[in-house]
């Protein structure tokens, strides 16, 4: 098991180097630099811009070196923990994307939660009580969150909430919150703030759960195990959450690596309408501005979650269901 | 999988009685046979296949110009059709006096009660080619005498007054058919590429495996902003757009891969391949004619199941800029025009077209759970 | 203010609709009287007594802070409020879109101009130089400062500033490798002349009249410390300050060490950023307000008042009345405009959406405020502009570069249309010639010149020029090959215009010509990408800036970029020589400058006939308020003018002084 | 055989409704078990001998139902007071039949491979069941485990007890299935096929233990098979069922040597024999078990019988009639059909 986990670690890193080439790569793609983009905004808020100014600013930031030096000195920055200068907001990446990301957490895992709280019962349902009127009902009602265009969802909730009910309007915070100190108060606030981001992220991705949940449950159920349990007396709702439900969470624990890299660009458009100060956005304005090592950053970020992620989740696995944990032992 | 049959039903006489049918049926018609059975997924197959004949009918469905614009015909609202006129069956709508109101600056129109505009059927309107052969100028309704897109207005119009019925018939075209390229070419790789790493594992097991790995942890955005950005400039929008969704298919093989290559690691071991390599058949041959077959189903399913993906990620990445624009007429494009708080608030019926996107995509959703489940032989 | 401001619906009678009867003047209620703030220059009225904000006192009285008579100059900047002398204090509450918006707080809070221009852009007026004085050819310019003049860190503010930032800054060719030209006349720049602590002389090599008119613009280059700061102009910058960052005063080992501790790619990259009025909380500033919280590592964005501010109101109270300005990040625009809706802006028409007007109105009474439009006074407020340098395709550059293709264009397009649809009906159709108002107008007949809506006019044209003819679906066809004559209409997405959904329209209109023009968005660094290296066909942007057509360069010359606009810029080195009309216009835009006022003035009004008869710019509709034009103004905010000037010169709405605007309790 | 039966099964009809049509996997069984004693149901696959034993149990799966009959325990009630209860006519999902199930019949079945949870150790599973039926402690359980474990013939207890299934054998984990059913000493014991995936030497050591047990805590065993050979090892009684029906009942002896129902008489030629001829073919049985929905008219063997009656067996439905006071038979060569009725 450890030299497997060494084996892996390994690869993990292989992997996240190719991540970090790619990822400065695919910023680089688009023509025009963060000059070019920086002058077009500079141009439409109205501000006068001549040619000088962008021999300037490349000279300043220097962009006029080759790309491959660029990502050289990324690296070596990086290697010093430093990983650059946000070239749009002026301060080192790491001040921009510390503050969001733990508001990315509470937010995904919140529509995480969401998503399982309401995807588990209902595909339990579904599959004990297959081909049942409400079997299909529930089912109807997951597949409509994967089938609402969900920034369109986004924002007839968010009109609503402020024409008839007078809630704030996008954001996680109310404005008297914004800057104010960390207090009971102001995290009761996030969480008034939580749940319409949760439900309009969340929706998305039950349909998905109910079927993987359904299909899985539906092959656990028909297996001979059940019928002992059966026959041992227990009730039948002890019965299928020991035991087929927790066969059945297999497939969920394994997909777990590629949750939060998948809500943080799943969700960049509802955070963009809901206006959530969030990764997403941030990686969106990033790209626009080519402002590279943000984006850099927030993309190599992102990969080496996904590979952590997948890690932990393989350890999840191992944890929760002993036959792949003797198969390793192995 | 294998041992485990259903003991409940296994007395139940079901199972012999399907046996008695397998060893006569195919597996399509067994597949067919299970399929039937699912309601929902039969209305659904019926719901595409509608769809998809609006998409090749547009024109003749649409009865206005989706392109002209008319800036004394902004925003009006759907317009309601009197089917009867004096006790007789005479569809007609009425027309419309607009104009722009001083105070709210909104665009009000009222009917006109003394012009009835009787409408007809395969009446002639706006040119185009049928099935892009045919000139012809029938649609299937109309008016008489005058031109259909300055009278009738069934869902009424967007800000560019331009006929949002006949727009949403149009948008059919793309949104359901964009995608097609790239869905397909994603399953060829995920085969390929599965198979591969699935039939000879070792190196080159590794190799595909951590390639997947890098591919799944690259967020698609930046991707598709790149790409986007690095098209040739004289393409137009449909064909960049197409020509991204052909190379996000490039990454876009690694779910069905995954499975694929299970199902050969399983099946390597399975008895019939042994068989048929003691019986010296070739290596291709065995992959094609019995390995493949064998899971044909579940890419059958796979595939049903990636082409809402595509409708949606069309509608996602218009929103976002990044997908379809105008002039191209999409669903995308047409939810995009109404992603704005004056359309919630004063011009809702540009939100019908979310309408065909949420049908479209749980039919495609549901005939993907009814093939599978047909599939799955063990369902 | 003349008939221009009456806006006026186009009605047509079009298939069945019938026009009805409407008002005349529709949206003119929600148009004021055009008013403002007045900076008094009579020694007389300079008040005896001050005093301060209420937060500023507490902070005198526990000793943190000198009293206000030794922060305020001998002489501070006396200023008559639009309305009524304000009340202090509170939180003036607006939306900003992120770290590209700082503009947003550069134009509300940034007043630090050297001169100052007042809110009708007309008349100039004493600011951080107390007085000027100009030689009678105009080559010599003597200014002086203020006594006890001080930044907003106590520190004395001094002609050294001014000279350390000519002689350190502007004129370091490290540092600054490409200078702005205003501080140059025919190419050779200013000298300047420290004559004592409180006074300095700009020389210039040849007469430069329209200098005294720079220098007083809130948008210059030149005279503008916190808008302008960040790029390395700016006229003035904090010594005392900057020098520890300057490789000539620092120690070289704590630069060092600071530029890899911040990750600063080199000491120009350092001062740069240092300099920056709208990002540094730390940077010493004149201007009214200084940044406290800075928006990269906070939610909000937050200025706070400069206790040493420079101006009283005409009762001797310090300005700014309001204490902070707080921006709240808005990821999305509907987000922002929602959000005014509901009432959460104290005032604020940057990004405000006129296409939501209706909503707003709707809403205005629950949101407790008044709507405000500011139709603007230049030109266009959507012009389409032909790609001058293209040459990608000869044959669509080739008729790009013929006048009368040019022409017929600009005659195929409807902009009634245009003003209907986007523009509620506020604008009206016309060239892009500025408004009588504008001392350039060059007369009644270059309105609607080559411009008012002619499609048999812009057929024949058409035809004229070989374009005769015309496939089975009634598209012109190339000379060269036969094929289809196909055009792109390339337009940015993210501006504060739909160009996008105009260019639809436009597209459509111009298939009842002839012409296949496919509209195409792009994203916006890519749109000035494809302008930088030549590859616009046509596009859609505006005028904006062209108010004084010498003063602002970008949208006055898009067409011609790059290959021209080099030409020009560098007398004739690189890029392409133009043909005659337009090297006429351009040496006179070159040589504007140097001319004396009535001369200068018939020189603009020659430049303005020029654009109207060559269709560089094809005007479509102007006079509305949809560039920044539509005000969402919280009833309680007191002193806000009821018309202001929408307009980049004026840092709308920074020449009507925000200093003086307060909250009502 | 003179007291009353601990079980008796009374005219059991178990129909699973599909979409094709009902099937009648059980169509009016009845048997009786008595007290220590084995009864052993034989039968081809898809005869119902499964459905039956679920039927017992309660545990029939939708689309499945119990539509008829009587299944009555003998047993004592919460008093003390000896009584009797119909199990088809308890709520399958009620505390009472959950107290029956595990607690007083217990289910041993034929898929050792799959039949316990991957997921938790075989130790888990049984405490589990204990606890479930009877108020003890959690080490009071697992120590009665051990016990039980020890009890069944496997090896060092005390450390499999804490074992995964899957990394058992197959013979020792029917060892701990049948340990596990024994756990809360069970009136009757249902082994349905405890053999089958089971190799022979295992086979054999498996009965062996059943008939040990049994002999020990002198319960009841219903052994359901389709093995000839195990039924002669097992039973004391026999039940032959046929497409849902009984159709011939009796001692173990009485059925081996003088088999009355052609049916009974054909599974018994197709028990290979060390006394058989080699080399000559094993007779089978002519034909196959009809498709469910298309049930035979009349007797539902008679298109499989050697012995049948043209008019007769294809028209009338024989009834399970004794033919001596131990033995039954259905079949229209030792009774005449009472009245024409049709089928």
């Amino acid at each position: 098991m450890l030299t497997y986990t060494i084996h892996r670690f390994l690869l993990a890193l292989v992997t996240i180097w190719a991540i970090s080439v790619l990822s400065f790569a695919i910023i680089q793609l688009p023509p025009g630099d963060y000059v070019t983009a920086y002058i077009a905004q500079l141009a439409s808020s109205g501000v006068d811009v001549t040619p000088e100014f962008a021999e300037n600013l490349r000279q300043q930031y220097g962009l006029d070196s080759p790309i491959w030096v660029q990502y050289m000195k990324w690296m070596q920055q990086i290697a010093r923990g430093n990983f650059g200068r946000s070239l749009e907001w002026q301060v080192p990446v790491m001040t921009i994307i510390g503050d969001r990301l733990w508001l990315t957490m509470t937010v995904s895992v919140s529509a995480v939660v969401f998503t399982w709280a309401l995807a588990l019962p209902i595909g339990i349902y579904s599959a004990v009580r297959q081909y049942s009127i409400a079997d299909y009902i529930f089912t109807f009602i997951g597949f409509i969150g994967l089938a609402v265009p969900s920034f369109l969802l986004a924002l007839i909730l968010m009109y609503v909430g402020f024409r008839y009910f007078g809630a704030n309007i996008g954001g996680l915070f109310s404005p008297e919150y914004l800057v104010a100190d960390w207090s009971l108060a102001k995290v009761w606030d996030l969480i008034k703030h939580l749940p319409l981001p949760a439900i309009i992220l969340g929706t998305a991705g039950t349909a998905q759960l109910i079927r993987i949940m359904r299909a899985n449950l539906l092959d656990e159920l028909r297996k001979p195990y059940v019928i002992t349990a059966r026959a041992k007396g227990m009730s039948e709702f002890r019965l299928i959450l020991k035991y087929p439900v927790r066969a059945a969470l297999n497939p969920f624990v394994s997909t777990l690596g590629y949750l939060f890299p998948f809500i943080i660009s799943g969700s960049i458009i509802v955070a963009l309408v809901l206006s959530l100060p969030t990764i997403g956005p941030l990686l969106l304005k990033a790209l626009v501005a080519q402002d590279m090592f943000l984006a850099g950053t927030i993309v190599l970020f992102l990969g080496i979650m996904t590979v952590l992620g997948t890690f932990i989740s393989d350890i999840l696995l191992m944890w929760i269901d002993p036959r792949i944990r003797f198969e390793r032992r192995e | 999988m294998t041992e485990a049959k259903p003991p409940a039903f296994e007395d139940a006489l079901v199972a012999s009685a399907a046996e008695e049918r397998v060893s006569v049926a195919t597996q399509w018609q067994l597949m067919w046979w299970r399929f039937r059975k699912h309601r929902l997924a039969m209305i659904s197959a019926l719901v595409i296949a509608a769809f998809y004949l609006v998409a090749i009918f547009a024109d003749f469905l649409a009865y206005a110009d989706p392109h002209k614009t008319e800036a004394f015909r902004s925003l009006i609202a759907p317009q309601p059709i009197h089917f009867f006129d004096e006790g007789r069956f005479s569809p007609h709508v009425f027309a419309l006096i607009g104009k722009r109101d001083p105070r709210t600056f909104k665009r009000v129109y009222e009917p006109d009660p003394e012009r009835k505009i009787p409408l007809r059927f395969f009446a002639e309107g706006y040119k185009y080619k049928f099935l892009g052969l045919i000139k012809t100028n029938r649609h299937l309704i109309g008016v008489e005498g005058g031109a259909a897109e300055e009278l009738i207005f069934l869902l009424g119009t967007d800000q560019l007054g331009r006929d949002l019925w006949s727009r949403l018939m149009i948008a059919c075209r793309l949104s359901l058919t964009i995608g097609l390229a790239g869905v397909t070419l994603s399953l060829v790789l995920g085969v390929l590429l599965g198979g591969i790493s699935g039939l000879y594992g070792g190196a080159i097991d590794t190799l595909i495996q951590r390639v997947i790995e890098i591919l799944r942890s690259i967020p698609t955005i930046p991707l598709w902003m790149g790409l986007a950005a690095a098209m040739p400039r004289d393409w137009g929008v449909v064909q960049v757009y197409f020509a991204i969704t052909v190379i996000l298919s490039l990454i876009g093989w690694t779910d069905l891969a995954r499975v694929v290559r299970g199902r050969f690691l399983a099946l390597r071991e399975e008895d019939f391949v042994l068989a048929a390599e003691l019986a010296g058949v070739g290596q291709m041959r065995i992959i094609f004619r019995h390995m493949v077959p064998s899971f044909l189903s579940h890419i059958i399913a796979a595939t049903t199941l990636a082409l809402p993906n595509m409708i949606i990620s069309e509608t996602a990445l218009s929103f976002l800029g990044l997908g379809l624009r105008p002039p191209a007429v999409s669903w995308g494009v047409l939810l995009q025009d109404a992603q704005n708080i004056q359309t919630v608030a004063i011009s809702p019926w540009l939100l019908t077209a979310a309408i065909p996107v949420v049908a479209v995509i749980l039919a495609f959703n549901f005939l993907g759970d009814g093939l599978r489940d047909a599939a799955d032989p063990y369902g | 203010m003349s008939k221009k401001y009456l806006l006026i619906l186009l009605v047509a009678a079009l298939g069945v609709f019938s026009a009805a009867g409407q008002s005349d003047e529709m949206g003119s209620f929600l148009v004021g009287e055009f008013e403002g703030p007045t900076i008094i220059t009579d020694m007389e009225m300079m008040p005896a007594m001050f005093s301060e904000s209420p937060m500023l006192s507490a902070l005198v009285e526990a000793g943190d802070l000198p009293p206000v008579e030794e922060r305020l100059p001998a002489n501070p900047v006396v200023i008559q409020p639009a309305h009524e002398i304000g009340q202090y204090g509170g939180q003036w509450r607006r939306g900003y879109t992120g770290p590209g918006d700082v503009w947003n707080a550069r134009r509300i809070a940034g007043n630090d101009n050297l001169l100052f221009m007042d809110y009708t852009l007309n008349e100039i007026k004493p600011w951080v130089f107390e007085s000027w004085e100009a030689n009678d050819d105009f080559t010599q310019f003597t200014f002086k400062l203020r006594e006890g003049h001080k930044w907003s860190d106590g520190a004395p503010f001094t002609s050294d500033d001014i000279v350390f930032w000519f002689e350190e800054l502007f004129l370091n060719e490290e540092y600054l490798p490409a200078r702005s030209t205003f501080l140059s006349v025919n190419g050779e720049f200013a000298t300047l002349t420290q004559i004592d602590e409180l006074t300095v002389q700009y020389t210039f090599s040849a007469p430069y009249p329209l200098f005294l008119k720079v220098m007083a613009t809130p948008s210059s280059d030149i005279a503008n410390h916190a808008r302008r700061g960040w790029n390395g102009h700016g006229g003035y910058a904090p010594a005392h300050y900057i020098k520890q960052f300057h490789p000539d005063f620092a120690d070289e080992a704590e630069l060092n060490a600071i530029l890899a501790e911040g990750g600063y790619s080199n000491w120009v990259d350092l001062v740069k950023t240092k300099n920056d009025w709208a990002r540094n909380p730390d940077l010493p500033t004149l201007a009214p307000w200084r940044v406290k919280l800075a928006p990269a590592d906070n939610p909000v964005y937050v200025l706070e008042r400069n206790p040493y501010f420079f101006g009283v109101d005409t009762e001797g109270n310090q300005l700014p009345y309001i204490d902070s300005i707080v921006l709240t990040l808005a990821e999305d625009l509907e987000v922002l405009n929602l959000r005014a809706i509901a009432g959460e802006y104290d005032m604020q028409s940057r990004h405000i959406d006129l296409q939501k007007l209706p909503l707003y109105l709707e809403n205005a009474e629950r949101g407790d405020y008044t709507i405000r439009l500011d139709p603007s006074d230049y030109g266009a407020n959507v012009l389409l502009f032909f790609g001058m340098t293209y040459s990608a395709d000869a044959e669509i550059a080739g008729w790009l570069q013929n006048v009368d293709f040019r022409r017929a264009v600009s005659m195929g397009i409807d902009g009634g249309q245009v003003n209907e649809t986007f523009l509620l009906g506020l604008g009206e159709a016309r060239s892009v010639v500025p408004t009588p108002a504008n001392p350039y107008y060059p007369g009644e007949e270059y309105e609607t010149l080559w411009t008012a809506f002619d499609a048999e006019a812009a057929n024949q044209l058409l035809d004229d020029i070989g374009l005769s003819e015309k496939d089975g679906d009634g598209f012109r066809l190339r000379a060269d090959n036969g094929q289809r004559l196909t055009l792109t209409l390339t337009t940015p997405g993210a501006s504060f215009v739909p160009y996008p959904k105009i260019a639809e329209m436009v597209a459509s209109q111009l298939r009842g010509i002839g012409l296949d023009v496919i509209p195409e968005q792009l994203e916006r660094s890519l749109w000035q990408s494809r302008i930088d290296n030549g590859e616009i066909q046509m596009s859609l942007w505006d005028n904006g800036g062209t108010e004084d057509v010498f003063l602002h360069f970008n949208n006055t010359w898009l067409w011609a970029r790059p290959n021209y606009t080099d030409w020009m810029r560098s007398g004739g080195a690189i890029g392409d020589e133009p043909p005659a009309e337009i090297k006429e216009a351009m040496e006179i835009w070159v040589s504007g400058p140097a001319l004396p006022l009535e001369e200068r003035i018939e020189a603009g009004k020659r430049l303005w006939v020029l654009f109207a008869e060559n269709v560089w710019q094809a005007g479509i509709v102007g006079n509305s308020p949809v560039v920044l034009g539509t005000r969402v103004v919280k009833n309680a905010m007191g002193n806000v003018p009821a018309r202001q000037l929408s307009n980049v010169l004026c840092m709308t709405p920074g020449c009507t002084l925000p200093e003086t605007y307060f909250l009502k309790r | 055989m003179t007291n009353s039966p601990i079980l008796t099964v009374d005219n059991l009809k178990t129909y699973f409704f599909t979409d094709e049509g009902a099937v009648r996997a059980v169509d009016g069984a009845s048997f009786e078990v008595h007290a220590g004693k084995t009864v052993g149901i034989v039968g081809e696959s898809g005869c119902g001998k499964s459905v039956t034993a679920l039927s017992i149990l309660r545990i029939v799966q939708r689309p499945g139902r119990i539509v008829e009959g009587a299944i009555r325990l003998r047993r004592a009630d919460a008093s003390g007071k000896r009584g009797e209860v119909d199990l088809a006519s308890l709520d399958p999902e009620g505390a009472e039949i959950r107290a029956i199930r595990g607690g007083e019949i217990a289910l041993v079945f034929q898929e050792p491979m799959t039949s316990f949870s991957p997921h938790y150790t075989i130790g888990n599973q049984i405490v589990e069941t204990i606890q479930l039926h009877q108020a003890v402690g959690k080490a009071e359980a697992r120590s009665r485990t051990i016990e039980l474990l020890r009890m069944v013939g496997i090896p060092r207890p005390e450390r499999r007890i804490d074992e995964y299934p899957f990394e058992l054998s197959g013979g020792l984990r029917q060892r701990v299935m049948i340990a596990m059913a024994l756990s809360c000493n069970p009136k009757i014991l249902i082994a349905d096929e405890p053999t089958t995936a089971l190799d022979v030497t295992t086979q054999a050591q498996i009965l062996d233990l059943l008939r040990d047990i049994q002999a020990r805590t002198q319960m009841s065993v219903i052994i359901i098979t389709h093995d000839m050979g195990v039924i002669a090892e097992m039973a004391d009684d026999v039940i032959v069922m046929y497409l849902g029906r009984v159709v011939e009942s009796g001692p173990v002896d009485e059925i081996f040597h003088a088999p009355k129902h052609p049916y009974t008489q054909a599974l018994l030629r197709s028990i290979p024999s060390i006394f058989a001829e080699p080399r000559s073919k094993l007779p089978t049985i002519a034909g196959s078990i009809p498709h469910p929905h298309n049930r035979p008219s009349g007797c539902p063997f008679h298109p499989r019988c050697a012995e049948a009656m043209p008019g007769l067996c294809e028209r009338h439905a024989p009834q399970l009639l004794p033919l001596s006071p131990s033995q039954k038979a259905s079949c229209f060569l030792y009774h005449e059909p009472e009245e024409v009725a049709p089928a």
